[in-house]
């Protein structure tokens, strides 16, 4: 056994960081940075080929620290490996386009998808991989911890103390990996307060921060407005509650951001009610704060909702239902992406979601041809936690459905997709090969981007029927059983009827009528509001839509 | 005044006229040649918001103000407008309610016994044209006059037609392409007047013809550029 | 705009509709269908002017479907289709039987 | 749990069938008469087998009334030769066959484009047969709470009525926000923001300016008892004579008086101590804005 190394010295990194620091002297007072030295602050502390995570969300974006950076000097800033979640701004890609970045490990990419495409194609960015949010944060403490971190925050006091305000998305998972490693971080705030509603984050682990000259831009993603919901969603979202919800008690779970899961939180309050479902599904929630789901609420069906982040007009009545909310004492939303993504992971029964397209093996996704897209956070909640140990009745059910005996040592997440068969003319939803195998050779990636594995899906709802894939025993069944409900699809076309009779009689297909369902029932009168300012009434006012949304 | 509009009343009106002109709004009388009539109308394509919209209410009610009690003459609109301004203020303060008013005083004129006659000299577009000029009992295109919706670019756009195929089209149908032409065809225009035309003596035959009643859909169904507009309308009035 | 006529057997008798009747709106993804009365009561007719092309032999499956579910001998459906999907399809199709059952 | 159905979401078939007692309706040149537009489809568009636009007559609280009512999803409710004409006719049969009142379902962006000519024409002559009509004797009033609004000609036409009937979700204007915003610039009129759209043209502000004579809830119960009360009230045409329109014409010129700088529905509420307008529900509102003026 050899002595320890002495020669060497272990604390190289804390070292480079008050190197960092020391370059930044004189660019800070104390940790507060004006707005026009923040690009000359930047220049100082990144080095080139620093890992960098800029933090963007799905809604709140560090928007003017992004400005910043892509406003550095690409001879001084250059070849940084950006790791964030999501890309969502334009300054985003002008860091690659200007050499400021070069490569990128992240987890969505909605609005650039395009841009991203292109950049990929001109090899002008090299992407590590697309991660689900809890593979993304993961590394973070394990091999793509970052060395600099520039986060958004609602507020900052004197000493430098963070208060996040209702959307906190990535930003305790970023700091706490960042922080704790020896790297800087860098915070933007909306405002500097004497005193902070809560404190978030505290000062020791925050390097700088400045007060942006505008506050950062937070996207309304999750309002969907009810009168944009059809009768065919309608009709959907009745089988989903009396077919899956019902017959398996789901009282945890999550849902997708679509229309569809939209109309099932509308029709609990009418139609689960009617069903008698109240207090037995969907009490338990990991999901923003969708305005969606406030008739629910009021109608007593939902007990407690853990949110990834916020949503925007949603603050006040959030903060007058602390009961149902993780609220701080201050009583505005704590949300947190990380805890809840493993909420949504391990804790829940059901995800309920909706897809682009959908192959014979139940594979789906969203990515289609020139976009890259990511998949945001359907992957983690739309899989089957195989560490998963503790029991409940609908993940007992499912796992016997799965096993097909008694004897079974697993039990199964209800991973659901739902959708119209088709998404517009000539746009099947079902098909025999994703475009995502032909997106794996454009873009010379090792495996197709496919959003959920068909062998976690356990079930396919469409306007035709629910596919019940736990009951199927072969390949061939379960594409069959996918064909059934697939329409007037080219692929549900090519069904065999005779099989697919079959795969009906033994409760695998069920169609609207075995449900029990008049196809006529289903009107848009069945949703407990058909509009935003139905969404304010049921609310009592405390709703407070974004201008976009109102017609009042 | 414009030069255009002085030779214009120095033409219809060879016995004498007095129109002045403020701000685009065109007002006062002229004679062809058997008596006064009014003059009220725009110029320099106006963009009719609510104060010309009110000028032109004004002006109407001065003309049946003034024939009260005595033998109401004819009321001579000049049409010249590009269609309504647009501008959000006006809207709020409801420029359609200001159009509404100005129909109803134009109707009230009609009412009374003012004869009306429209000549469109320059354009005439849609929404500024409604309120008054297409009231008339007689309207007159000049030449050179421009009636229209919307042009064909504009209308490709929106309605997402291809332009080479509303060209095409434009060529056999009145129906939606720009043009006094067009209008006349469709009944909507009463007569076209040529570059060389008395224009005293046809304005004061129109005068003297115009009727009250609102036959344009009949001409437009004589002219063929309108077969379906009374038809369809007899068959709704006479239906069982 | 593509259109085709289709005559199928269907079970008679279905309501005959004293007036014509109109369920549907024609805008984006929608149609409208007029239900009147059919020369034979042990067929229907369907003429259809949609706006969506190439998908006739989609129509045909799901209006044959249409005719063997519901009791529409005697009756003849003209649609026009503003790109409405088979499951709106057939959606209206049940609503406008329906509110000639229920008027 | 039931609600009385929306009149924004109710086709026109639908509002005419919940505005009327019930079984009453009987239409004129309806879709069997098969009387679509022979432009719509020369251009390779979609036709619809009433043109977009319901006529006929029935009973109200047992009074005859002529219905006339747009289909604001087909082609925006635009009004074509045929649409127009059907409309045109109405009104001449409301001289002809005198009904209590003609109530109007505005539901139209105004002309529709693809047979413009035809359509302004049309409009035009809606407004004359509707003054005919009311110089009958027949009061005209309008309903306005449909996803198009009433704009462009129709804008107009709905001035021209006797009463105006508007749920708060209604819009009345002549020009379109997204037309202004073409021409004029996003900042003169933002089109996408939708509460200043409604602060400029929707129900709560032509309320306020007297515009609209009614401001109701967004159901077809309360429009219907809407025209109930106006049926009740023995409401005849607004007559108009000299007097009534210079009374009219001071009215509008103090308003156009108003100073440059009001461009939102907002400022005229806060003048009028109506703040919160915008949050109030249609009774409370219609309660503080009698208080107020």
């Amino acid at each position: 056994m050899s002595a320890p190394d002495r020669s060497r010295a272990w604390n190289q990194e804390a070292c480079r960081r008050a190197e960092r620091l020391a370059r930044s002297a004189r660019w800070r007072r104390g940790k507060e940075v004006a707005c026009g030295d923040m690009v000359s602050l930047l220049e100082s502390v990144l080095e080139p080929g620093d890992r960098v995570c800029l933090e963007g969300n799905n809604q709140k974006q560090a928007d003017f620290l992004a400005a910043s950076l892509a406003a550095c000097s690409p001879q001084r800033v250059h070849d940084l490996h950006l790791v964030q979640s999501v890309l969502a701004l334009p300054e985003h890609m002008e860091l690659f386009e200007k050499g400021i970045a070069r490569r990128l490990d992240f987890s969505f990419s909605g609005p650039q998808s395009h841009r991203l495409a292109r950049l990929v194609q001109a090899r002008a960015i090299e992407i590590g991989a697309i991660h689900t949010y809890l593979e993304l944060f993961g590394r973070y403490f394990i091999d793509l911890t970052p060395q600099v971190c520039l986060i958004a925050a609602q507020a900052a006091d004197a000493a430098g103390n963070l208060y996040l305000g209702p959307n906190t998305e990535d930003t305790p998972v970023i700091v706490e990996a960042t922080a704790f490693k020896s790297g800087l971080v860098i915070a933007q705030v909306n405002e500097r307060c004497d005193t902070l509603p809560r404190v978030d984050v505290p000062a020791d682990w925050v390097d700088c921060f400045v007060v942006a000259p505008s506050p950062n831009h937070i996207e309304p993603l999750f309002t969907r407005d009810p009168a944009h919901i059809t009768e065919i969603q309608v009709l959907m979202a009745m089988m989903a509650l009396k077919g899956i919800y019902a017959e398996y008690g789901v009282e945890r779970l999550n849902h997708g951001i679509g229309f569809d899961t939209a109309a099932i939180e509308l029709l609990l309050p009418t139609y689960g009610e009617q069903l008698g479902l109240k207090g037995r599904v969907a009490r338990h929630w990991a999901l923003n704060p969708h305005p969606t789901l406030i008739p629910a609420i009021e109608a007593g069906f939902v007990e407690r909702v853990h949110s990834f982040g916020s949503e925007v007009g949603m603050e006040a009545y959030v903060a007058a239902r602390p009961d149902v909310f993780f609220t701080g004492p201050d009583g505005s939303l704590r949300s947190n992406r990380a805890f809840c993504q493993t909420a949504g992971l391990y804790a829940c029964d059901l995800f309920i979601g909706s897809t682009l397209q959908m192959d014979l093996e139940g594979n789906s996704s969203t990515a289609t041809l020139g976009r890259i897209t990511g998949f945001g956070g359907a992957p983690n909640m739309g899989s089957d936690a195989r560490g998963r140990r503790h029991a409940s009745p609908p993940w007992l059910k499912a796992g016997r459905e799965r096993s097909g005996s008694d004897r079974f040592i697993r039990g199964q997440k209800l991973v659901v997709q739902m959708v119209e068969t088709w998404q517009e003319p000539h746009h099947p939803t079902f098909v025999e090969r994703l475009d995502a195998w032909q997106l794996q050779q454009d873009m010379d990636m090792a495996l197709p981007p496919i959003m959920i594995y068909g062998d976690d899906v356990s079930h396919v709802v469409t306007e035709e029927g629910i596919a019940n894939l736990l009951l199927c025993r072969t390949p061939e069944e379960r594409a069959q059983a996918i064909r059934g409900v697939a329409g007037y699809t080219p692929v549900g076309r090519a069904r065999d009827r005779r099989l697919v009779e079959n795969l009906r009689d033994r409760g695998i297909i069920r169609r609207p009528e075995d449900l029990g369902i008049d196809v006529r029932d289903a009107t848009r009168d069945l949703l407990a509001a058909r509009s935003i300012k139905d969404l304010v009434r049921a609310s009592g006012g405390l709703y407070q839509p974004p201008k976009q949304f109102r017609n009042w | 005044m414009r030069d255009d509009k002085s030779a214009l009343f120095a033409r219809l009106f060879p016995a004498g006229h007095d129109v002045t002109c403020e701000a685009q709004v065109l007002q006062g009388w002229g004679d062809a040649g058997d008596g006064r009539v009014h003059v009220v109308g725009t110029t320099d394509h106006a963009a009719i918001d609510t104060r010309i919209a009110l000028d032109l209410a004004r002006a109407v009610l001065a003309a049946v103000a003034q024939d009260g009690g005595g033998a109401p003459r004819p009321i001579v609109f000049i049409a010249d407008t590009q269609g309504q301004a647009l501008s959000r203020r006006e809207e709020l303060l409801g420029l359609n309610g200001y159009f509404a008013h100005l129909a109803r005083c134009v109707h009230l004129a009609r009412q009374q016994g003012h004869r009306l006659v429209t000549l469109i000299d320059g354009e005439a577009v849609s929404g500024g044209f409604l309120a008054f000029g297409l009231l008339g009992d007689a309207i007159v295109a000049l030449p050179g006059a421009e009636v229209r919706v919307m042009d064909l670019r504009a209308m490709a756009r929106i309605t997402r037609i291809p332009l080479e195929r509303l060209t095409e089209l434009a060529h056999t149908s009145p129906v939606f392409a720009p043009g006094a032409e067009n209008y006349w065809r469709m009944g909507g225009i009463h007569a076209l007047w040529a570059p060389q035309e008395d224009r005293g003596a046809a304005l004061r035959a129109l005068c003297a013809e115009a009727g009250t009643e609102d036959q344009r859909a009949r001409l437009g169904a004589e002219r063929g550029g309108r077969r379906l507009a009374l038809a369809i309308a007899r068959q709704v009035r006479d239906a069982a | 705009m593509e259109s085709f006529d289709l005559e199928l057997p269907a079970r008679a008798p279905g309501a005959a509709p004293g007036t014509a009747a109109l369920y549907g709106v024609v805008s984006s993804g929608n149609l409208e269908v007029l239900v009147e009365a059919g020369p034979s009561p042990d067929r229907c007719r369907f003429h259809v002017e949609t706006s969506a092309h190439g998908f006739t032999d989609v129509w045909q499956a799901v209006l044959a479907d249409f005719a063997a579910s519901h009791r529409v001998g005697g009756l003849s459906f003209s649609i026009h289709d503003a790109g409405a999907t088979p499951a709106v399809v057939s959606l209206r199709l049940a609503q406008a039987v329906q509110s000639l059952e229920a008027p | 749990m039931t609600r009385a159905p929306s009149y924004r979401e109710a086709t026109a078939r639908h509002r005419v069938a919940g505005l009327l007692d019930a079984g009453t309706f009987v239409e004129w040149v309806g879709p069997g008469a098969r009387a679509t537009s022979p432009h719509l489809a020369a251009l390779g568009s979609p036709v619809s087998f009433d043109d977009g636009v319901v006529v006929g007559e029935g009973r109200l609280a047992g009074e005859r009334v002529l219905v006339i009512a747009q289909e604001g999803l087909f082609n925006g409710g635009a009004v074509g030769e045929v649409h127009g004409a059907k409309i045109r006719g109405a009104f001449e049969r409301a001289c002809t066959q005198p009904p209590r009142a003609v109530v109007f379902c505005i539901d139209s962006g105004g002309v529709r484009l693809h047979e413009a000519n035809a359509g302004l024409l049309a409009i035009s002559e809606i407004m004359r047969a509707l003054f005919a009509a009311q110089s009958a004797g027949i009061p005209v009033w309008a309903l306005v709470g449909g996803s198009c609004g009433a704009f462009g000609g129709m804008g107009i036409v709905a001035r021209l009525c006797d009463a105006v009937v508007m749920s708060e979700e209604g819009r009345l204007g002549l020009s379109g926000p997204e037309v202004i915003e073409t021409v004029k610039g996003v900042e003169e009129f933002d089109a996408r923001d939708r509460a200043l759209v409604w602060r400029v043209t929707g129900g709560k502000i032509r309320r306020t300016l007297g515009e609209a004579t009614h401001l109701v809830e967004d159901n077809l119960v309360a429009f219907r008892e809407a025209v109930v009360a106006l049926l009740a009230a023995g409401q005849g045409p607004v007559p108009f004579t000299l007097e009534t329109l210079q009374a009219s014409q001071a009215r509008l010129e103090a308003r156009t008086a108003w100073d440059a700088a009001l461009r939102d529905g907002q400022s005229l509420w806060d003048r009028l101590g109506l703040a919160d307008a915008a949050l109030m529900e249609t009774e409370q509102f219609n309660r503080r804005l009698q208080e107020v003026s």
